[in-house]
């Protein structure tokens, strides 16, 4: 097994990862950017290399530096985490070129996947079901009015390296098609420098579900089940569960074997995620490959009794899968919410700062994967991403009820937070019952971002009394009452002292 | 004992009764709370009215040791206590508002991206004056009324601390 | 469902039950002495009473004081949590008298189980193995020495309403078993006021196996697998896990029905386990059965997904069991360390005081089940027990390397705690081979209580720095820098807004 | 800046040779650390020497600020910073020594109960003085010398504190 591994990440996915080294017997390397000398993925681990000044670009995406890095420390192996330079397929060659191995999939994996319109005709080629849509460039307007009759409106017009929602416009009827796809090419050139768009089916309020697939270097590939991401602001997954409330056992065979069929098209290596639209009636369309391990991934984790990033490093070694198919099993319910440092009764907007106080849930089937503690500053540079709170429960209800009371004990002061908005979500009669699409937070938004006024005369009071007692506190510290009592004690002794003499 | 403390924007009126060891009797506004509440440690109390447990988080939000945050089970406040001390300032801080200039500053700490005025310039209620990113995400912040641009205190690129004064206006 | 239900205990009991009630949408009212006022449980319960002076006599073992805090909160039910009246039979028709359901078996199963004379009776009618010995008590000489040869030598005395080795004496011959026994009826009169004794078989170096088991009122009753729980320290366990590396799918079957027959011998109802000594040829004996829930009860619900607690509350209730027994799983492996607040290097003196600091571990695969927090004073007057650390794994392999992890992440200040010595269980060899029975530690004992000694030079010089800087730190608090620096920056602003003008 | 820095029994001279930013030069008897250090937070400090990560739990034992637990992730020290003033304390302290009392204490808090002696009593070294329980488990603290019982500061069900004085004994 590799000897040591360097982790070119932060945050709580370099913690992550550094436990699973820890309990593999690997020696972790941490890289640290000026902002982060005090993160604790710096601390946990058992070396740490500084990389560069606080922004992304230079540091966390500096690909010399931290191969310099891996190289100095003699580390064999780079975990990528997620985000950063995961899904960079020129960091893997480099990777290579420097003798280190990337723990992930080849450059041919992750640029196929890459590129949309590549990875389309790919798909359609392993038989996977895609969105009906075009094949490729349309270069007259013939082709395109013919290609969106065919598909048949409403259609959506997309970038082929498109990401974000950039290049990306919804057109419902014939009339806007020629100018739709003249603005998206346009868009698409200044984003990614590539004009290259395509038409696709609209799908109206999909679900958003997708499955793990492991894939060792022989080939042989399997899927771990599927998690359900539908819960979604702007694209953003907030709350992640597994198994889906859409799911069938027969529907979870068709879906995974064309998980497996699309992470084979592409000689996959290693952990990835293929994600699907499904619509109401159970039909569905291949999204994209993330080509690594998903902020989620712990929900799959849960329930089939998995380390995913055990399996990543595994793999990476050269071993052979030790599970077969069959072998997978689906063991209760799992969620995961995101915890995030951000004000969502105020649009989301980012609120980092000093975490002035934080107490974390713990018990009975919960997971927090956090990295923060009381004192840290969390940084402005990065994703505003506090914690990963994941529950296990037997049975959906169970989990539900389980992450309300983890939800409940967490407490965070210093920054705004999403906790009180993800009550809400488990609180939600149509979350409860497992009726939820991607367009739930937008249907619910009333609900969800309700202020939280409070309504309770006595919590009010009772927090004014708690003021006025810490300013008492505070008042009395000044002058020095502990002091006093203090040197009346030491006086007290003394006195006994004398009168014993 | 007696002060106010501002409890989001309500303001109540709290005198100490008596207290005898953990039992504090104190009155708030008309009605007497009889808790028995204890520090348990630097930032957190436990309160029990009527056998009910209330656990509160405190934390001070600036240096003067008035303004809290508190967070309860279900609820976050902000508290301000308002002693003689503070009385006094505010009827000062009155008189200067009278012909004061507005500062412009973040609730946040970020990154000035751009500045979109100059010292000397006109202003509208409205107009951008400095655009400020955190996180990836950038943030507009407008004068709130027709200024002249008396003072710029940063510079785009740099890092900047929450609360930090921006860009002062002042009247014409 | 119970609306409300009180908790008559503390510490990390007391919350490991509330967090399950939450769940439930139970209501919960914590009890507390002086000394707890302070106490987690006091917290995070709905709400909290007030039942005493410090020490137990005058609390937590207060029949009347708990029912009245229940009456007067108006709570249908009582969890006792372990310890304290947990396994009192006075307390239990206390409670009936009351109108209050005690969550646990009725007055006549604690008692009957809690008379060893008794128990072994129905133990052997019910056709359970018990250890060979005597059957009753013993009045004259020629019965003793009768007795003792039919049993064979080694043999064991043991005291009637015996506990805690009080009244118990080893007899290697038969010149010695007169006078032991002699010694042993008035050792067993003055600790328990009833100098019955009963001869055994000596079971040389035996394994400590148990069964846990649930049954409703209805009479249907299943055990949940087997707890391994050899590691002891003068009969106190210190690690347990599930399964037992001894334990093989044919002698779980037998044991665990022997387990189900010795509950229904008693009309057992809620949630019990049954204990026995295993010798090396596999030969299992029916050592006793604690009427209550086990400390180490979370390693059997991380390995069969069923909150134990929810289990006894539902029951409780009157609800119908919902598992069969051969809904029962096993699912990977657990295992659970005790930490305690005690030197262990220091002939595990209890080491009560204040917490200077502490990081609890987490991350996949751990569950820490504690009640401690930064500047919590640890009370002289109880169980020094800071919290029960629980991991999963897929395998036994993963389990250990996870508790390791574990308990290389937990760190304590201010109290000495047996975490190093913990460790170095989770390091011996034999243990890691699963070869081990109650003889461990003392066999062990050099090895597992070898002083620490810090044979690295240089993390003695960086702790040596380290304090150097605190120091350092200190005095420039004293001569107030930050002070100076605070003044400069307003200084600073003032001046640069005294420019613009 | 020099001091010596005890270490469990070990006395090591420290001298502070150079400081930039996070980055300290210091010297260890004879040896020269390079050492990145940060306070994370107030007990915890975060030590990067040729790039291996440390981490170090410090907490005081008492008022002096001088004494403090350390914890490393496989240690535990107990340490004194001897400066100027110590060395001045130890020197009178020995002095004292010399027609010095014997003070019976625990090292933890407990409750007192039994006294075994009187005031005024001779005692011989390995006389029990006193007995303490604290958590179900009772210590007996006994005489390291002949002596005379000077004084019995508590009484028996008396709450004490650790290291609180018990006992005074004194040479006959």
């Amino acid at each position: 097994m590799f000897k040591k591994i360097l982790i070119a990440n932060r945050g709580e996915i370099a913690i992550r990862v550094i436990r699973s080294c820890k309990e593999m017997g690997i020696t972790t390397v941490a890289v640290y950017s000026d902002a982060d000398r005090r993160s604790l993925h710096v601390r946990i681990a058992d070396e740490a290399y500084h990389i560069g000044e606080s922004s992304s670009a230079q540091s966390y995406l500096r690909m010399d530096k931290i191969i310099e890095a891996a190289k100095k420390s003699n580390a064999e192996a780079i975990h990528p985490g997620y985000g950063f330079l995961s899904e960079n397929a020129e960091f893997t060659e480099a990777c290579n070129k420097a003798g280190i191995k990337f723990i992930g999939p080849d450059a041919y994996a992750i640029s196929t996947m890459g590129d949309k319109i590549t990875a389309r005709k790919k798909m359609i080629e392993a038989g996977v079901s895609v969105v009906p849509g075009t094949k490729g460039e349309m270069r007259d307007n013939a082709t395109i009015l013919k290609s969106a009759k065919e598909i048949g409106y409403p259609v959506m017009v997309k970038a082929s390296a498109g990401g974000g929602g950039k290049g990306m416009r919804l057109v419902k009827s014939e009339e806007e098609i020629i100018n739709a796809v003249k603005m998206a090419k346009s868009e698409a050139k200044s984003a990614f420098g590539n004009d290259a768009v395509y038409l696709e089916k609209f799908v109206n309020s999909p679900h958003h579900i997708e499955f793990q697939v492991l894939a060792d270097k022989f080939g042989n590939t399997i899927h771990i089940n599927e998690r359900e991401c539908s819960v979604q602001r702007r694209h953003q997954k907030v709350v992640e569960e597994t198994p889906s409330p859409l799911m069938t056992a027969a529907l979870r065979q068709k879906m995974g074997a064309e998980a497996v069929a699309a992470a084979k098209a592409v000689n996959y290596e290693g952990a990835g995620t293929v994600e699907f639209l499904v619509d109401n009636d159970l039909n569905y369309y291949f999204l994209e490959m993330n080509t690594r391990l998903q902020v989620e991934h712990p929900v799959t984790e849960q329930t089939t009794g998995i380390d995913l990033v055990k399996e990543q490093i595994r793999i990476a070694y050269g071993e052979k899968l030790s599970l077969k198919q069959e072998d997978v099993i689906l063991f209760g319910h799992s969620m995961e919410c995101r915890i995030y440092a951000e004000d969502a009764e105020n649009n989301f907007m980012p609120s980092p700062g000093k975490i002035k106080y934080v107490k974390e849930p713990a018990g009975i089937g919960v997971r927090n994967d956090g990295y923060i503690y009381k004192g840290f500053e969390i940084p402005i540079h990065y994703d505003p991403m506090i914690s990963k709170l994941i529950v296990w429960g037997k049975d959906r209800q169970e989990a539900i009820n389980r992450m309300k009371r983890a939800l409940c004990e967490y407490r965070i002061i210093g920054v705004k937070t999403s906790i009180r908005f993800l009550m809400k979500i488990f609180e939600n009669k149509e979350f409860i019952a497992g009726n939820y699409n991607t367009q739930f937070i937008e249907t619910y938004s009333e609900e969800l971002f309700s202020g939280a006024t409070c309504e309770n005369e006595d919590i009010e009071n009772i927090s004014a009394i708690t003021v006025f007692l810490e300013y008492l506190d505070q008042v009395s510290l000044h002058s020095s009452t502990i002091n006093t009592q203090q040197i009346n004690k030491w006086k007290d002794y003394g006195r006994r002292k004398g009168i014993g003499n | 004992m007696e002060l106010e403390v501002k409890i989001n924007n309500k303001l109540k009126k709290l005198e100490l009764i008596s207290q005898e060891d953990e039992i504090y009797t104190i009155r708030v506004d008309d009605e007497f709370y009889e808790v028995i509440a204890v520090k348990t440690t630097p930032q957190v109390y436990s309160v029990l009215l009527d056998n009910i447990s209330y656990t509160l988080e405190i934390a001070k939000t600036d240096f003067s040791g008035k303004k809290f945050n508190v967070s309860t089970k279900n609820y976050k406040f902000m508290a301000k206590v308002i002693d003689a001390q503070t009385k006094y300032q505010q009827s000062r801080k009155q008189e200067n508002d009278e012909n004061s200039s507005d500062i412009i500053s973040t609730p946040m700490p970020g990154q000035v991206i751009k500045i979109m005025v100059a010292e000397g310039q006109k202003v509208k209620s409205g107009d951008t004056i400095i655009i400020v990113e955190a996180m990836k995400m950038q943030s507009e912040y407008k004068a709130s009324n027709d200024r002249i641009v008396k003072e710029i205190l940063v510079e785009e690129g740099d890092k900047i601390k929450g609360h930090q004064p921006l860009v002062i206006l002042e009247k014409e």
